[in-house]
């Protein structure tokens, strides 16, 4: 039984942490919050050195061969940081398409940008306030040539390249619809900020008018693609939400021994005990959760799909309550916007919603376990 | 059982009803919008005007005596007049911190002087009243508040830090709770005044909220002198003058019941908008039942309210029970603002203009937490139910007996 | 505004509440629970002496013509009592269902039994485990004769008549289904003791053969008619609730200030006190919206199915959770056969189902919400 | 990252198994429904026969040396042989609270006499032992006990009450927690003895619980009388000896983590089974997402199970954090239990023959209220998680600094 990241792994995972603690404080998270910017340029371009965004590539396009439990355990401390950076949208979105259907000239020509860190790409899935679905896709990719709008787009704003989910014919349901690349510097896209419950993450509306998009994978293979990045998605982003909900319960943790009421530590009231003790329950939960999906991406086990949405059902809960409790045990101040709370807060409302709400992928899950059941 | 006026509050409620209509245009959508994007100087100059017809013809306060300038009327009276008042386009607000928890403060522990000032101006909405009781580190716990007033002569000098002042930035009169003595226990130590908010030294700095608001101000006390005539209440007796303040608070009743953000009816039109991967989110049955969850709680408070309305028909003083109010409305606030969101989902954090029903799902998902604690956190409105409305004992207290000044704090 | 009931009412429930305090005593519970035998006769025959079974039946068949206000008072009492009595049976569902649909001479036959409480009734829907539907009816009434097996109908052992619903027709839906009042004397019924999580109500399984049946109400009205019914027993029974909710709170309160541990009473914990005064509030949330399904029974309101269904489910969830956690606050006492806390706890799973779990109610109460909201 | 065994861990599972398959049945359904049919008398001789057969080989407690019986190995040999044993039709259960807490605690504090006499037979079965600590007063505050033992001469005579003892009816021997001196603060006026449960005087008496079942007892002492070399530690030094039976305690992995009830798969069977309204329940999205909710619930603490046991192949000890595993599952339990009863709707509360499963949810649903009370109730857990993990302060003691006969109690 060695249900465990590896010492190398662990020690990546240090690393990481310190470095994030010295180049990505909460002040920094901050600059962004305030609108300084639309995230950090200097952390995004230290990150590229640091060979961050390289980790999963293969080395023959520049990368560096990782697999992806190290890609966990930076995406753990990302997490924790509240990064600003386009981490998540040009990693686990528009690299693991490419590397998952793109054609060797797609990847030659994009993954090693990508490893380098000169190149921000995203996913351009969802079309408005709903749940994505076959029905849910208008956008359509015709002869090479895309048209329709995309929002929320995650990094929108700053993207180089989006993988955009269109419809390619009129075949119902799933075969209906393909993946494309699009250069979004290119002509006939424009886009438009969009204001987000995190704007310490940048989101656009992007429209395409006749750009030129090119197609990523196989015909009629475009949402079963889609599909695969997003559950390999949901492994790396819950391990985000497991930082992001072990950092809310270390503040608050931190500020129940910190502070008094009433001549005692607020911590050593019973209200406030079992609240995080609650909190830690539910975080564990997630981390062995995700640790279940980390051990089916590193295997490529055919539980992959049961394992990740498993993985993002426990991190969206436990990510959402340490966040909200985390406020709710600093009291008043936790609600001003000074302190750092509201950090958590609004990132665990956009990590539970980026790749679908909880409830999607807890029809997923349902779906994987009845077949598993009939077996 | 029924839901009706009883004769004498059905006379009541018409004669309320006609001044009305003869002094104030009928609400509509239209001016609930114009309100929301008019700026808080003209709501505040709209109220004040307001203010001043309702004080002239009794209807300021319907339960202060006529010789007050109320109305002599009943508790029930108050609520019918506030059913009525909320179908018409009039601005409210800004004096009910004044009038319904400083006013009834002062009047009974000042000078017949003092209420000869300042009683009638507050009433016409000529000054507005402030309370300064919570601090930095006295939130819950009040009385451990350390902001001192210091005896020199005739005078005392202020000096501190008060927190979660509503509408100081706006206030002419605050009543403040000091520290007089650090050296007896934390409750026995403490001191009542009014001062005037222009007082030199007072200054009001607005607290930014994690929702982009500013509903509440810091406000800072350096060296601010003020006569012993303006004290409230014996030295030391403090915080008997407190309880009453915070006494008036809790009679205002109903309160937080709704009104806070969008409710059942709101999320029932988003799932009729909403498409799900297989038709709309109504037909889902997990939404369905959530819908059901939300609207017993939401008819449960509707109708707790109906039965301590009932309770102040009959002359019965409502008791803490109506503490329930705020902690089922607020938990349900965040709970069904967070459910809508993942209703949107993948579009559900998009706020203002792209989001459905302008966003005031993800307004109030960031309002929710403020909800939670502002005026009493779930934690300690749980201990006010448990030990005065179930009669649990208290739990041990390390600040009973020590002197305040020994009193272990932190930050 | 006067919601809240009357005078007179009070004094009634009052009187109830002293009545069953001396006559129905855990301990006489207890003799149910532990089969002594299947119901409480000498308590059932003083309740039928008290006029509470006459209660809403009208003066011409016997009844004291009073309103369901009256019932819900009582209703609220047997609940606090857990009284082992077929009241809800033979009131609620049977004089309800007869009242509502009976013609005058079956109402001349059966209504005076039940105001004197000669006659026990009961209402025969369940086919087994799975919730009501049209399409789960299966017994038959063909040519007055009734074939099929019911189960779990509560004092179905005990009871003189049942209200049996069958289907009548092959006509799909809810058209094909009836209502018939069987004597369960007669030729053709054969009963079996079921045993159920609250023994100290009665339970059989009962089987028909060709028994002779006379249909209550017109042909294609019993399936809304049956709804009626329930509609009607679900606020009856929401004040059993509520009555059984608010004796667990008050169990566990005076635990809570009895009981000592650490030096201390457990009712000065946090997580005793706030336990609690949840249970408190659900349980006045509970109670508010059973009020609200009174008064719409007593005025006949069109809002009755909605305020029912209310009352249901607020009842049915407020019940449950004060039942589970004042075994909770008992601690390991609350868990031995010895204290009375399991009476509640197997009471409010009964009342829970008793009449369709919550999860149908709510189904219910959203339909007429769409209805309302769309009008 | 993987679940496989180390190259040390394979080679040891297999030497286990092929002992095991040569020495036992494997399990099939069959065996387990014939386990449960048969008299715990029957049952017990079963488990003697085989506990002997499992101690010659060295099996009986693998983590203790091989000077007293054990293999000398590992905690994660002690897993893995439980892995596979739970693979076979054999009898255990009944060992477990003597060998794992009772004889550990005495081997630390007894003489080399009383060890030589007393852990063999323990090993082999010949002597089942109990552990006598929480009274009718002193549950979750096990050193509240009030069970006094008097010195006279060179005896200890014992009078009091014990209760929640599982096993105590078939128990040999007992280590049991005494108050010999009121005077003092009650952590401090505790001594620790063993006895015979045949000594004249001991009186035991099943309790039956809510569910039916009789897994515990009360135990009456009686001027029970027995030698001061049967004193485990220093008199007044009891609770440190207990600190060191709990720890064992603790020490077991695992626990609480499953085999409690129905869990998941027989959720999804009943909504296979059930039909709704409009179809099986499977297909309803509301059944389909509490589904889901339990799942990840019981997979996060399957793969919690896993980490401690990663830690436990590193050789690594254990923390207090294993107190999530009951916690999580018996609250699981209860509330997965209500919603399949809720499932089956107006048969959700027949119990035995006619219910689905054969009463499996409904049995379970009687058995959960137990699971969070017994081994230390949810809340005594989150206590202990707040402070052991998250190393919050304590809260305040009322008990701390009076003599035990000076504090107050209730009933």
């Amino acid at each position: 039984m060695n249900f465990d990241f590896s010492d190398d792994q662990k020690l990546l995972k240090d690393q990481a942490q310190k470095f994030l603690a010295e180049h990505c404080p909460p002040k920094a998270v901050r600059r962004i919050l305030d609108g300084e910017d639309t995230y950090d340029r200097a952390l995004w371009k230290r990150i590229g050195e640091m060979g961050w965004t390289a980790t999963a590539i293969p080395e023959e396009y520049g990368g560096l061969g990782l697999g992806p439990l190290e890609l966990c355990v930076i995406a753990e401390e990302l997490g924790r940081a509240v990064a600003p950076v386009p981490f998540s949208s040009t990693v686990y979105l528009a690299a693991e398409a490419i590397m998952l259907a793109g054609s060797g000239e797609q990847k030659k020509k994009y993954l090693s940008k990508i490893a380098s860190g000169e190149l921000i790409g995203t996913l351009a899935a969802a079309e408005g306030p709903q749940p994505l679905s076959p029905r849910a896709i208008h956008a359509t990719l015709k002869g090479g040539k895309l048209d329709g709008t995309k929002t929320p787009v995650i990094d929108g704003e700053i993207a180089d390249i989006a993988i955009v989910v269109a419809r390619t014919s009129d075949e119902p349901g799933e075969r209906g619809i393909g993946l494309a690349i699009v250069d979004l510097k290119g002509a006939g896209v424009s886009r438009k900020a969009v204001k987000t419950l995190d704007p310490t993450r940048n989101h656009a509306a992007i429209t395409f008018k006749g750009a030129a998009a090119e197609a990523l994978g196989a015909p009629g293979t475009g949402y079963a693609n889609l599909m695969r990045v997003l559950d390999r998605a949901a492994v790396f982003m819950a391990f985000e939400q497991v930082g992001g909900a072990d950092a809310s319960l270390a503040m608050a943790r931190q500020y129940a021994i910190e502070r008094y009421a009433f001549g005692r530590q607020i911590g050593s009231f019973q209200a406030i005990k079992h609240k995080l003790a609650d909190v830690y329950v539910n975080n564990q939960i997630a981390r062995s959760n995700a640790y279940f999906g980390a051990w089916a991406l590193s295997t490529n086990a055919p539980e992959t799909p049961e394992a990740a949405a498993g993985a993002r059902v426990s991190a969206c809960e436990a990510y959402h309550v340490a966040a909200k409790e985390n406020i709710q045990t600093h009291g008043g101040m936790g609600f001003t916007w000074e302190l750092d709370c509201q950090l958590h807060y609004r990132r665990a409302k956009l990590l539970g919603l980026a790749i679908g709400a909880p409830r999607v992928w807890k029809e997923k899950l349902v779906a994987h376990l009845e077949k598993k059941n009939a077996a | 059982m029924d839901f009706n006026d009883t004769k004498e509050e059905a006379a009541f409620r018409a004669e309320v009803r006609a001044w009305l209509e003869a002094n104030a245009q009928p609400r509509t959508e239209q001016s609930g919008f114009a309100r929301a994007r008019m700026s808080e100087a003209d709501a505040l100059k709209r109220a004040k005007e307001w203010q001043a017809k309702k004080a002239a013809k009794g209807y300021a306060r319907i339960t202060w005596p006529k010789e007050v300038g109320g109305l002599g009327g009943t508790p029930m009276q108050s609520v019918i007049y506030g059913q009525e008042e909320a179908k018409f386009d009039v601005p409210t607000g800004f004096f009910e911190i004044g009038l319904g928890m400083c006013i009834p403060t002062v009047m009974k522990f000042t000078t017949p002087e003092n209420i000869a000032r300042f009683v009638r101006p507050a009433l016409f909405g000529e000054e507005i009243w402030c309370q300064l009781f919570s601090e930095p580190a006295a939130g819950s716990d009040v009385a451990g508040l350390r902001t001192r007033a210091e005896r020199d002569g005739d005078d005392w000098v202020i000096n501190g830090q008060k927190v979660w002042t509503s509408g100081a930035h706006y206030s002419d009169y605050g009543i403040v709770l000091t520290r007089t003595d650090a050296n007896v226990a934390k409750h026995k130590g403490l001191t009542m005044f009014f001062l005037s908010m222009k007082s030199p030294g007072v200054d009001v700095r607005p607290i930014r909220q994690i929702n982009g608001g500013a509903n509440f101000n810091e406000v800072y006390f350096n060296n601010v002198r003020i006569p012993d005539s303006q004290r409230l209440g014996e030295v030391g007796k403090g915080w008997d003058v407190a309880l009453v303040t915070l006494m008036h608070e809790r009679l205002a009743v109903g309160g937080g019941a709704g009104g806070t953000g969008p409710d059942v009816r709101e999320l029932i039109a988003l799932a009729r908008a909403t498409e799900l991967e297989d038709g709309p989110a109504i037909r889902n049955a997990a939404v369905r039942e959530k819908i059901a969850d939300f609207h017993v709680r939401t008819q449960g408070l509707k109708y707790t309210t109906y039965r301590t309305m009932t309770a102040l028909s009959k002359g019965q003083v409502p008791g803490p029970e109506a503490s329930i109010g705020k902690i089922v409305s607020a938990v349900k606030l965040q709970d069904l603002t967070h459910f809508a969101t993942e209703l949107e989902d993948m579009g559900g954090y998009v706020v203002g203009d792209g989001a459905p029903q302008d966003g005031a799902f993800q307004q109030a998902y960031m309002w929710a937490p403020g909800l939670r604690i502002a005026g009493g956190t779930d934690e300690i409105l749980k201990n006010i139910i448990a030990e005065r409305v179930l009669g649990l004992p208290a739990d041990m207290r390390a600040d009973k007996d020590l002197p305040f000044a020994k009193l272990p704090t932190g930050r």
